[in-house]
């Protein structure tokens, strides 16, 4: 199925742009806007408004019908498909899988600040209604904080011989996110640890896809909860067990 | 609930002098029938299809009666002579009709009693099905119960069938009432169109068929969602009063239905236009049909502060002939809008107190807030803005009829997604502002109580003024939205006739009585 | 001057894009809207907000930086040049150059049914407090309203011997406007009055370049006041009336 | 104007339980100071840049005290004994001591008296700097007096070239106050960075050069504008003394400078930010600097409807603190945030009430009101309205330092127009709804004057707590923000020490002495 933007009628491909240019504005801003957005393949875009933002750059925003066109069908992602499970079940399957707990350690890793994200996923009070992980039965999490520094989180890890590693990554401004998600792999697989462990990431700009290309098992966006984390890491452990993977 | 704390003997004086200014046309009215009303008896008594040609039968039917005989007997007596003198069942006198057979004129007239007996099944049934609409709505009604707000979003693609697309995705979306705009210029045509339609002009034209349509998704979406959605379109133009049976037929809930709106905004004729508006209002009081009146679009004209007492004037005005329509106050969608420039100071005091106004000189009438379009430029945030504040005025003010404002208002008829943002944007304020209404109290002698004390003075003095005047003369002076309008002037003049004395009009007669039972 | 958006530094290409696609909201969803970002020009294009706007709609914004680039020095602009005159010059200039009053005939013209515009520049009180046409010494101005038919409206000027047309399009959907502003182009021409006149069309979405394509002598969009217009047509009349145009 | 009609004793129980955990805290710092006190000591009697290996001289100078001397004399001591030791004026002096031609202990320690003769014509040259700059200040403010509410923007991008594009462009837009955030993870370097910088993380350094050339660009464009442009930087971190003293050399006008911030959030030792959040705190003071405090980082992380009162508590904590630092109630830039979850019922008004709360309780205090962000999604247009609401508030509760919410403030530090939008949507709130807070009253027993109430009683009870625990004891309980900190935790800790009996700090000294005389 080739599909297009939708504004009000199929195929339109209504598309809405905006932008600014290091320009005043000026009609000439107006016209090098519409050649902008001609060039990025709208037909007939129309500069529906343009307004000045100092004396020296102008902002404008468009309207227009691109020309891309994308197969649907053809569109392959790497998505979780696994559906959660909730706590219970969670909780049994580890019950009847392990005769120990499983340990996950997690932390917001490098300069990153900020813990919210890794707190929702593992704190008892979890998040939006959705309970973390230290409240879960059979499973051990530790939730080492804020700014860990990709060593000390391998160090504690292998203390406490974690079978699962959480790491939360927030700034990607100049890519941060990438260079300390790299490290991180790349630590681990000089000490021979990275088949030992379940290895994951979340974050606001996390993606599965970004997290597979980077080496990791998974990547978790906006919207995850401890459920969803839980049961990809124990079914993951579990086919490990069974040597499925 | 009183905020305002206002005069009540004000407003019993703009209500006398309303109601004057109403009653001097409406005997008018009464004298007088058009080529509309006439058609709309028709449909009512189930005359509908077009011949080969694309006439509709109720126009062709009716240009016959004007043309071969003489229109101010009613065209219920015509029919009722045709179907006598063919011994033809409707069906098949009109199938007749339209190869052309004979003339509606080729019969002698039949008198009042006998065009009664020979209507009475086809009325009968008719108002009938109206009558099972009306009851049908109300269990609808029973079972979804509304919330004091409605939000109310407008498809325009000028397709049915993409139209049924986005009005169910608006519901799901949280969407209580839909509107199918009309392609412009459907107004000024002197006839409905026939049948499905999938090409329009900034809105798709409103037809039995597309009612149909339209009703039929909005049942299905309804109780998937368990809300019930109500259906609107325009009854303004040359064929209110059709526009105003074929809703009643197809069970639409709401019609926008202004006593003045055609004259003033598309110079329809101001005897054809009033001469209308009672019959559409009289099936819409029968039907349980919610009228919104058009108040909003003078301040789309004129300045929304200078011009605010008009608006109020008029509510008080379209209440007044709603009443004579037997309309009652949970139907009468009186119309205003949030339309100050954001540029004046205190501009949302203003809003705040206009609408705070309306509110409590109309406690039970399901208002219609309309949202800022005339000051809403091509920044689609700021836009976006303006009409988040708006959103705050109608959950301040508890607004009926919440017409939701699009970010892309300046630019085109709104895309899917525009009207989704719009409805989570009303959403959020409705949520987080809840109980903002019952928190607060207005400062006496602050600036949103002194101007609803001097809007509702200014509405007084020129409803006084109006009274002297009269409405015809009035509406020649340009009393609203500035514009000038005169008695003769405007389309649709050749349409209107001086009722006979022996005038029948089976439909009219019957609603009226029923009303006078009750 | 070579020129691309600007986010938060000069040349970082950076825009907002959002658009809709007819299917549901899901991770393919989001990867289809990523492919046609990419389509369009936007390196690593990321998708910042992903909604349902009902079972079969999804709504996506996207931020990325575009590799468009605009030689601006290039740019050309049709674009009226001569500085507004204030209504006391204009009043003067008339009165030294004609012997008698320059007849302006205006309207909404077609099925357009929006008067404000055509109002705002023509009648007494004017718009934003610059006053219209109608209050110009040497002016007469014949405001038409709306929904004039476009041989109406020619055969009004005919009459008032119109030495400037004035016509206001606001509805633009299926190209309406162009439609009616191209037979009154054709219909002047017919009846050999195009020369006669100085042709002016305005409007929300009307450009003066959008018009000299269409054959009129200048358009005015958003923001255009009387004294605009009327700087336009008179200087335009006396330029005509000395042979330099 | 009192809208909520709180009880006043409640206020008065809870500034006297703040009084007493300050108090407590209060005897600890005067007996330490720490390596950043130190430094700063050095900067304001003119110590400035690097030595080869890029380490900045205060840095070199007290490492060398702490590792060769006794740093708990102080290093005032130390720098006059060099002094009167070499003969050298202090530009020589530094000269040779960054080329390693002896060490800062290598001479016998003036005492007391001496180290004020030999310093006095340092410290006296810039404490009239800083005093001039006061002076200037007031001048700008004399001619172009401010409005009631100040915008305030940020520029982060990182290098501060562009961000004088980006601050001069929102000064033209109409902000009134200037930001330039830092780089992620300056605030836990142990020394300011040097010179120009145009790399940074998610910011700009925090250098004496970057605050030069930012203070110039809005001195200049605040004649443009005649508006006089405040700048800001933050103090908070492992070198609050010495960015606040940078500050006052370059007229910075507002520092974020809070007594907890580093503790909680930064997880910096409590030892060494109460003693550095003091010295600080008394330059800013001094030097005429609006402090800003942090509470509203406690709503980013806790859920905002349950820990209202810890904001409240704080805010009090905060006040107390700040006077001790000879801070006016007009210095004081107490911090509050609009966090609610949207989808919390009625959400808004529990927001108007908590900044109408602080508005009341800190009368004169210039409020600084954070926008929403935890609950700011992609959804860019969601996000412009939340930020319209917040804007609201801000207006309807007259806050004093109103940063501005981003549309993109869950995808980006902000782009030049998203910063721009913003300033618009603040300006049309202020301009519609100007007189809005004026105009209305809270009803009595609503839900806005519970919540308040309510607020105000746990704050109480909070207070009350925190003083009969302590103040290091609670911050271990993790009171605020949910965060336990350890007494001898965090970074830091190490840069601590008790000052000797015999301790000198010509700064320190001269400047309580100078708020003693006042
Ligand atoms: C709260 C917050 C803060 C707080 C953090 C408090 C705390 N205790 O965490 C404070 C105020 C301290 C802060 C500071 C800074 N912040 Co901040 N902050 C935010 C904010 C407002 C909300 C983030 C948040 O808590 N979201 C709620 C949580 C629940 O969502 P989440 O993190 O996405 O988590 C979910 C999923 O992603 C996933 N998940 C997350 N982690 C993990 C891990 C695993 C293993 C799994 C399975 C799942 C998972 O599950 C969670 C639940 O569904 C965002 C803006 C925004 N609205 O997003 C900016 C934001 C993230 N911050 C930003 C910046 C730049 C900073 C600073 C660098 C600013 C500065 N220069 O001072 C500092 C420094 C921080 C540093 N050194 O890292 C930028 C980042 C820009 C970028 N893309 O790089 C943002 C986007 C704001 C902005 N527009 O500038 N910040
Ligand atoms: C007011 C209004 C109405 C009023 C008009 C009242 C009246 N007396 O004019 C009413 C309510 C009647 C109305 C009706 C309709 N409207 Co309307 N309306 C608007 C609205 C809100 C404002 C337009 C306006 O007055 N702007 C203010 C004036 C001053 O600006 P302006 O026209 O651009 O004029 C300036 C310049 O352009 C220029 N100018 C204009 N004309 C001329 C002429 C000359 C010669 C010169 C020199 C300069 C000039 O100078 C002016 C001053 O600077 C716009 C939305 C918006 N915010 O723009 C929709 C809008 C224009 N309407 C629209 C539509 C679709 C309709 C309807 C078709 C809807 C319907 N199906 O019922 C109807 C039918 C009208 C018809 N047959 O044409 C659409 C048009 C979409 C499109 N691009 O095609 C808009 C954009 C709304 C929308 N998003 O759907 N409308
Ligand atoms: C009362 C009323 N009737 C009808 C309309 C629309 O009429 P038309 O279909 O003629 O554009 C409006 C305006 O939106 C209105 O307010
Ligand atoms: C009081 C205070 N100080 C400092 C900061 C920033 O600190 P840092 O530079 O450590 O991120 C904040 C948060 O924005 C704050 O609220």
């Amino acid at each position: 199925m080739k599909i297009k933007p939708y504004g009000d009628t199929l195929n339109d491909g209504k598309v809405q742009l905006s932008f600014t240019l290091p320009v005043p504005k000026s009609a000439k801003g107006v016209t090098a806007a519409k050649e902008i957005a001609k060039d990025m393949g709208l037909i007939d875009p129309s500069v529906v408004h343009a307004e000045a933002l100092s004396d020296n750059f102008s902002f404008y925003i468009i309207y227009g019908s691109t020309k891309s066109v994308i197969d649907f069908d053809k569109i392959r992602v790497e998505e979780i498909t696994s559906k959660a499970m909730d706590r219970e079940e969670i909780e049994a399957l580890i019950k009847d899988e392990f005769d120990r707990n499983i340990v996950f350690v997690g932390a917001s890793t490098g300069t990153d600040a900020h813990t919210v994200g890794i707190d929702a996923i593992m704190n008892m009070k979890g998040f939006a209604g959705h309970y973390g992980l230290e409240r879960y039965q059979g499973i051990t999490a530790y939730n080492l904080g804020s700014q860990v520094l990709n060593e000390d989180f391998i160090k504690f890890a292998q203390d406490k011989k974690a079978d699962v590693l959480l790491i939360s990554q927030t700034v990607t401004q100049k890519e941060v996110h990438l260079k300390n998600m790299i490290e991180l792999v790349e630590l681990l697989e000089s000490e021979g640890l990275r088949d030992k462990v379940i290895l994951i990431a979340g974050g606001a700009r996390i993606t599965h896809e970004l997290a597979k290309e980077l080496g990791y098992d998974a990547g978790f966006g906006p919207g995850s909860y401890a459920e969803d984390v839980a049961t990809f890491a124990i079914t993951t452990l579990i086919n490990k067990k069974r040597g499925v993977l | 609930m009183s905020k305002l704390n206002l005069n009540q003997d004000k407003i019993i004086s703009c209500r006398y002098y309303a109601n004057i200014i109403a009653d001097n046309v409406q005997s008018f009215i009464d004298q007088h029938t058009t080529v509309s009303v006439e058609r709309a008896v028709l449909r009512l008594l189930g005359v509908d299809g077009v011949d080969d040609l694309l006439v509709p039968l109720p126009n062709k039917l009716v240009d016959d009666v004007v043309k071969n005989g003489d229109i101010s007997y009613g065209v219920s007596r015509y029919i009722a002579s045709g179907l006598k003198g063919t011994s033809l069942n409707l069906n098949d006198f009109l199938e007749a009709y339209s190869r052309d057979e004979f003339g509606i004129c080729d019969f002698s007239l039949v008198d009042r009693d006998e065009t009664y007996n020979i209507l009475k099944p086809y009325y009968d049934k008719h108002l009938i099905k109206i009558k099972n609409n009306k009851i049908k709505r109300e269990e609808y009604l029973d079972r979804f119960p509304r919330d004091k707000t409605d939000i109310y979003v407008i498809v325009a693609t000028g397709n049915i069938d993409e139209d049924v697309i986005q009005a169910v995705s608006a519901a799901k979306a949280g969407a209580d009432i839909i509107a199918v705009i009309r392609s412009t210029g459907q107004s000024l045509l002197d006839y409905v169109p026939y049948g499905k339609t999938t090409e329009g002009f900034g809105g798709t034209f409103a037809t039995q068929e597309n009612f149909k349509i339209m009703r039929k998704a909005l049942d299905e979406v309804s109780e998937e969602v368990k809300r019930y959605i109500y259906l609107v379109n325009y009854a303004s133009g040359l064929c209110m009063p059709e526009i105003a049976s074929m809703g009643a037929l197809e069970r639409l809930d709401v019609l926008l239905n202004d006593s003045m709106y055609g004259i003033i905004f598309r110079d329809i004729n101001m005897q054809r236009t009033f001469v209308d508006q009672y019959f559409s209002r009289l099936i819409n009081a029968y039907s349980g049909i919610i009228i919104n009146t058009g108040e909003d679009n003078y301040l789309t004209t004129s300045d929304a502060v200078e011009e605010a007492h008009t608006v109020t004037a008029s509510q008080f005005i379209n209440e007044a002939f709603a009443k004579k329509a037997h309309l009652s106050n949970k139907l009468m969608g009186l119309g205003h809008a949030f339309e100050i420039d954001p540029e004046v100071e205190n501009s949302f005091l203003l809003e705040l107190s206009q609408a705070q106004l309306a509110r409590e000189i109309f406690p039970e009438a399901p208002l219609k807030y309309m949202p800022p379009t005339k000051h809403i430029n091509g920044n689609i945030f700021r836009a976006y803005q303006q009409n988040a504040m708006f959103n705050m005025v109608t959950t301040m003010t508890d607004q009926s009829i919440h017409l939701l404002g699009m970010m892309t208002e300046a630019i085109h008829t709104p895309y899917l997604s525009d009207r989704y943002l719009a409805i989570k944007n009303a959403k959020m304020v409705q949520k987080t502002m809840k109980s903002l209404g019952d928190e607060i109290e207005y400062k006496a002698n602050g600036i949103i109580r002194n101007r609803a004390i001097e809007v509702l003075d200014s509405a007084e003095k020129l409803l006084k003024q109006i009274s002297s005047d009269g409405l015809f003369e009035s509406l020649a002076k340009g009393v609203f939205a500035q514009t000038k309008r005169s008695v003769t002037g405007g389309k649709g003049l050749s349409g209107v006739f001086r009722k006979n004395k022996d005038y029948v009009n089976v439909i009219l007669e019957k609603m009226e009585e029923s009303f006078n039972e009750d």
